[in-house]
């Protein structure tokens, strides 16, 4: 749905920007894993494509707010960076398949990186209702980079940091110390949300375990609701079959192992309907259009 | 009182003038779920082609002052599953649908149009010429008037002749007028413009095309004067052809810019990757700019802005065709 | 350290690639109130013609999301006045002057390269294409890849060896190579692009169009994802010729874009509306630029967009025409 | 010169808003009739090009404050009409060619027409300085939209008012009632700012009385400095010769009776380098490119 949302607050985070907006249609429907995309640059823009943000927290204040918490990038994030208190936000939302979580108590292993972080938090909130153990592993370049840390520590059974340059807890990548993390745990699923090239350690780590692994993926997205298809990954389907799919309806989150990470940014020869490829659906012709 | 927005496509009349466009509301069903379908003159599908396509590689956009780039590729599951799929769940939801096909040879169009020649529910074809042609080193069709003639004459003998063939133009051509005469020649019923011309963009950070293909399609309100100007152009040639415009549509006003223009009806894409509800929000900015305005018929204000001047000399049209 | 800014159109040395674009700083006495006009790389004149012009009536402009039409219809003093005037006045403020030219005719053309050919203070000679040709039905020469070329093979014949001619091209064509290419072969030392594609406005209030002469060309940023196309293709095809570029540049960031691209030059003209300093200012920005990028020469730069790609998959350029 | 200025205030005055902003190097500069251009939509706009006001007023404040009165027209104004105070607002000027003023004391009547009359009371000031009387004759459609009734009643000999409704003053134009207006003065020169069929009225009075009229043109312009050439007007210059000048260069205030206001919007039959027409300055050719 759309909201048009007042700004309640607004603050830095280290090296990011929070703001929380009053959103009651969209903070009600919220579950941990969604996203929201927000129209830039007010009525007489130049940039008419909206920004996808993860929800970061939903508070029930003033009938619901979501909070969200960015790096600034572009030029539209840079816009985003100046809201003030009481201005106004176009949201749309809560948008994309959210978090799977378990019926039963198992534990639960939280991966973040950078600003992937802040969507961590909601699902550690509904994976501990249910009696999980949740344990964190999060990381970033460096330390002003970091994100939520303590209040990490306050949630997790564990929570265990890295850095790049070692200016907070370990120096290296959160995949150097996951294994250790995993096994301390005992951990049943990974959940983790962050750059594409740490998805992917991860749920190679995941699979060494032989647990399944959730990631949160992040693609180019220019609508966010499934209409666009400019935001697809290749991912393969229960039949084994790979698909380019869009992130933003049938993901962001998707089970690591079935994600083709080192072929994103391509479209995989085998994949339905490549260049050249043989049409595994439908198709008396294979001719492809170039 | 309210305005009589019906339209005409050739004989097939649309309850109003606003339709998604082509390539921008994936199978519709996406839509459907903010709206009712029906509401709509029309559902353009996404463009069809005979096998399934992954179309592009990522990143597919890119966002530029004012508009946007897509090299989505055509990415569709085929026209089998189409048939079996999106097409009658359009028509169960009681769209109007409106069927873009794309091929990469005449034969290819050919077959799109066969397989669809029998299937219940399509209000009429428009042909996306703005594909390469296998058979000329990649030229695209919509570049040749001849090329373009030859693929609608084709889909025309070959689609059962009570659903309107509309030839989809680009506007990256020397002589849109000359395509659209021979699109016009060659049977087409109606036509459709402005498709995306090509443009590119190029991160000065990575120092790379900031799209995976190179160059992609340059769509949004960037380029409505294009549009606003193919129109213009094409309606003073050939003032009885039905035209649906397109091009950077965001808000009535800017529907109503393009049907003075010369359109009867108007697609919107773009508009919709920031709205959901774009359609039908315009839908209403028209209807209210219409009235405002003491029209009664959406009819009568197509192609308005071509009547003879009033009195005063501020409007002496000279239609010189540089730029300068 | 700075950087080697210096840059080349065929032998021609300019200080800096920023330029002044044709027809955006009329006399460049405007300019000169605000700063010295010799810390440009090269002013380019208004498109001189034989005789005076008055242009077309007003209103002349339009502004249109991220762009503006414009229809002045090349306003100028006619040569005469321009070789008494302007141009030596340029040459006193120590200027670099390119001066643009325009006709109706083969025969045009000619005779103002031929007034041309002995003026003191030429530095290169901008043949501005996008004019209408009164021998071929007002068809503009720059959509005629054949017309162009002889437009530019007699003004090379007539100019003295030593003044680059530069050929300059609209993107409203359907093959821009094609023209590129034939300009090379008539005779061309540079390339300029873009000119501004045909574009229009209508005024929803008063339903009719905007610009009193109904169609204009269109400029700013909503036109460089097209320039930077246009750049791309030609460079690709032509590697060696060097090509002012322009469309939309407001920015250094705009600028370097341009420059990745292929650009070896970059004109300024909407921005010169908004901001008399727009020049100077870009040119401190894309050296700065320059710089953090660890560039110590401007022409490393020039096409470097081209490059390769690293290893990284994201970066498979295929090159179809498609926009799709 | 172009100018970073802070908004000190913002008011509706009847139909009109007005802005106050900091900009000492043009206030500093400032001549009656000059005018500025504002840049609209801030970094991100869809708006490139700039909009032109008459400075309404200059203050001594903060070190040189100008004021802008506007109505609402399209999307640039009404961005205008939102800013608040201590925003910024980037404006280039002063610009223009202001209203040349008397040597010597003598009779003036300014005309007014909606918006027009803003730019007229800097004027009524210098002339009063230089000993002149000074008349007023304010026109507009309605009441609410005839600017500064009450300034000029406190500076003038008289005022008259006319509006089209008969809301305020006289119902009808202000060319009915000036004839009447200059008699009574006995006046010696009029300036008028307004619309052009309300100035091409003033100047059909001007030249009835054999006195020279001084109007101040609006025509649609996109660089306000001289290099765009969009903004031109016919008028006939010195040597008979009618030229499209540009207005915001070698105007806004022209000589009323050297323009040719029934053919604004045209380029006339005999204006230098018409189509078609004599080219009478150089020009071995005259064939025209079409
Ligand atoms: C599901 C999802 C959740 C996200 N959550 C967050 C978050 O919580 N915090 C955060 O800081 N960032 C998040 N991002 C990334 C964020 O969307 C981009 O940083 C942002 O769009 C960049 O916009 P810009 O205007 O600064 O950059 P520009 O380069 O100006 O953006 C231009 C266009 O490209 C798109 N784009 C560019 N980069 C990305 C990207 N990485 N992902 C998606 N679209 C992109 C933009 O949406 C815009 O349409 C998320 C992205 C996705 C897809
Ligand atoms: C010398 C001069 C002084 C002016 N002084 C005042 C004043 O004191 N108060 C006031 O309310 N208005 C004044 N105007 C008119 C004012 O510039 C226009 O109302 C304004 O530009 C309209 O902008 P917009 O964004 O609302 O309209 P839009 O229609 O969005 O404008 C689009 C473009 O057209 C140009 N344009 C449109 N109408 C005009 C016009 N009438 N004159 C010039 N450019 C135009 C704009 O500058 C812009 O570039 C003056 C104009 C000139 C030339
Ligand atoms: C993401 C995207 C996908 C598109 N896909 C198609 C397509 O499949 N077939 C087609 O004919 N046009 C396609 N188009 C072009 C649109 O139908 C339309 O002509 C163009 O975008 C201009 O309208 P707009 O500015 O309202 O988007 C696509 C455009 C976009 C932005
Ligand atoms: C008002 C105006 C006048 C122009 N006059 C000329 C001209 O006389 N000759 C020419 O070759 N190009 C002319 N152009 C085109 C510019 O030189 C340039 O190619 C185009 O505007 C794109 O650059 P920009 O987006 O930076 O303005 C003109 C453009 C504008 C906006
Ligand atoms: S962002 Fe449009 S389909 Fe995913
Ligand atoms: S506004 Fe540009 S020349 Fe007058």
């Amino acid at each position: 749905m759309q909201v048009t949302g007042t700004v309640l607050t607004t603050r830095r985070v280290d090296a990011y920007h929070a703001l929380t907006v009053v959103a009651p249609g969209i903070a009600e429907r919220f579950r941990p894993g969604h996203f929201v995309s927000v129209a830039i640059g007010g009525p007489h823009t130049s940039m008419p494509t909206r920004r996808a943000f993860s929800v970061h927290d939903v508070k029930p204040d003033y009938g619901g707010t979501v909070e969200l918490v960015f790096a600034v990038r572009g030029r539209g994030t840079a816009w985003l960076a100046e809201r003030k208190a009481r201005d106004t936000l176009d949201l749309v939302g809560p948008l994309g398949r959210p978090f799977p979580v378990p019926r039963d108590p198992c534990a639960c292993v939280l991966v973040g990186g950078e600003y992937g972080s802040a969507s961590l938090f909601a699902l550690a909130d509904t994976l501990q209702q249910r009696g999980c153990r949740v344990d964190f592993v999060l990381g970033a370049a460096s330390a002003d980079r970091v994100f939520g840390a303590l209040r990490a520590r306050r949630m997790g059974e564990t929570t265990t940091l890295t850095t790049e340059d070692g200016s907070l807890g370990l120096r290296g990548r959160v995949t150097d110390v996951l294994p250790a993390v995993i096994a301390d745990a005992r951990a049943d699923v990974v959940y983790a949300c962050g750059p594409m090239a740490m998805l992917r350690g991860v749920t190679a780590v995941g699979v060494e375990f032989d647990i399944p692994v959730q990631v949160s993926v992040e693609e180019s997205m220019a609508c966010g609701y499934g209409v666009c298809m400019t935001c697809v990954i290749p991912v393969i389907g229960e039949d084994g079959v790979t698909r380019m799919v869009r992130s933003c309806v049938e993901g962001p989150v998707f089970r690591g192992e079935r994600v083709r990470f080192e072929d994103i940014g391509t479209i995989p020869f085998d994949a339905l309907g490549a260049p050249g490829g043989r049409a595994q659906e439908g198709g008396a012709h294979t001719r492809n259009v170039s | 009182m309210s305005v009589d927005m019906r339209t005409y496509l050739a004989h097939v009349e649309l309850a109003n003038p606003i339709t998604t466009a082509a390539g921008c509301a994936a199978s519709g069903a996406e839509l459907s779920q903010f709206f009712d379908l029906a509401r709509l003159g029309a559902v353009v599908t996404r463009s069809i082609t005979m096998a399934p396509r992954a179309g592009r590689p990522t990143p597919r956009m890119a966002e530029t002052p004012s508009g946007m780039l897509n090299a989505v590729g055509l990415q569709g599951p085929g026209v089998e599953v189409f048939l079996e799929g999106e097409l009658p769940r359009l028509v169960e939801r009681g769209a109007r649908a409106v069927v873009s096909i794309a091929g990469g040879s005449v034969a290819e169009y050919t077959a799109l149009a066969r397989r669809l020649a029998d299937a219940p529910g399509v209000a009429a074809i428009e042909v996306n010429l703005s594909c390469p042609n296998v058979e000329d080193l990649g030229r695209v069709f919509a570049r040749d008037p001849a090329a373009s003639a030859e693929v609608i004459a084709s889909v025309r003998a070959t689609m059962r002749y009570d659903v309107p063939v509309v030839a989809k133009l680009a506007p990256d051509v020397a002589d849109i007028v000359a395509v659209a005469r021979a699109c016009i020649d060659g049977g087409a019923d109606a036509l459709a413009m402005i498709n995306t011309p090509l443009g590119m963009s190029i991160d000065v950070d990575t120092m790379r095309p900031a799209l995976a293909a190179g160059t992609g399609g340059l769509s949004g309100p960037a380029i409505r004067p294009l549009a606003v100007r193919c129109l213009w152009q094409v309606h003073a040639a050939l003032p009885g052809v039905p035209i649906v415009g397109m091009g950077g549509v965001m808000t009535g006003r800017d529907a109503l810019e393009l049907i003075l223009a010369g359109a009867c009806a108007v697609s919107v894409g773009t508009a919709l990757f920031h709205d959901p509800y774009a359609c039908l929000r315009i839908l209403r900015e028209l209807e209210d700019l219409l009235k405002e305005r003491g029209f009664e018929r959406l009819a009568d204000a197509v192609g308005l802005a071509h009547r003879p001047p009033g009195a005063g000399p501020r409007h002496r049209i000279d239609l010189e065709e540089s730029s300068l």
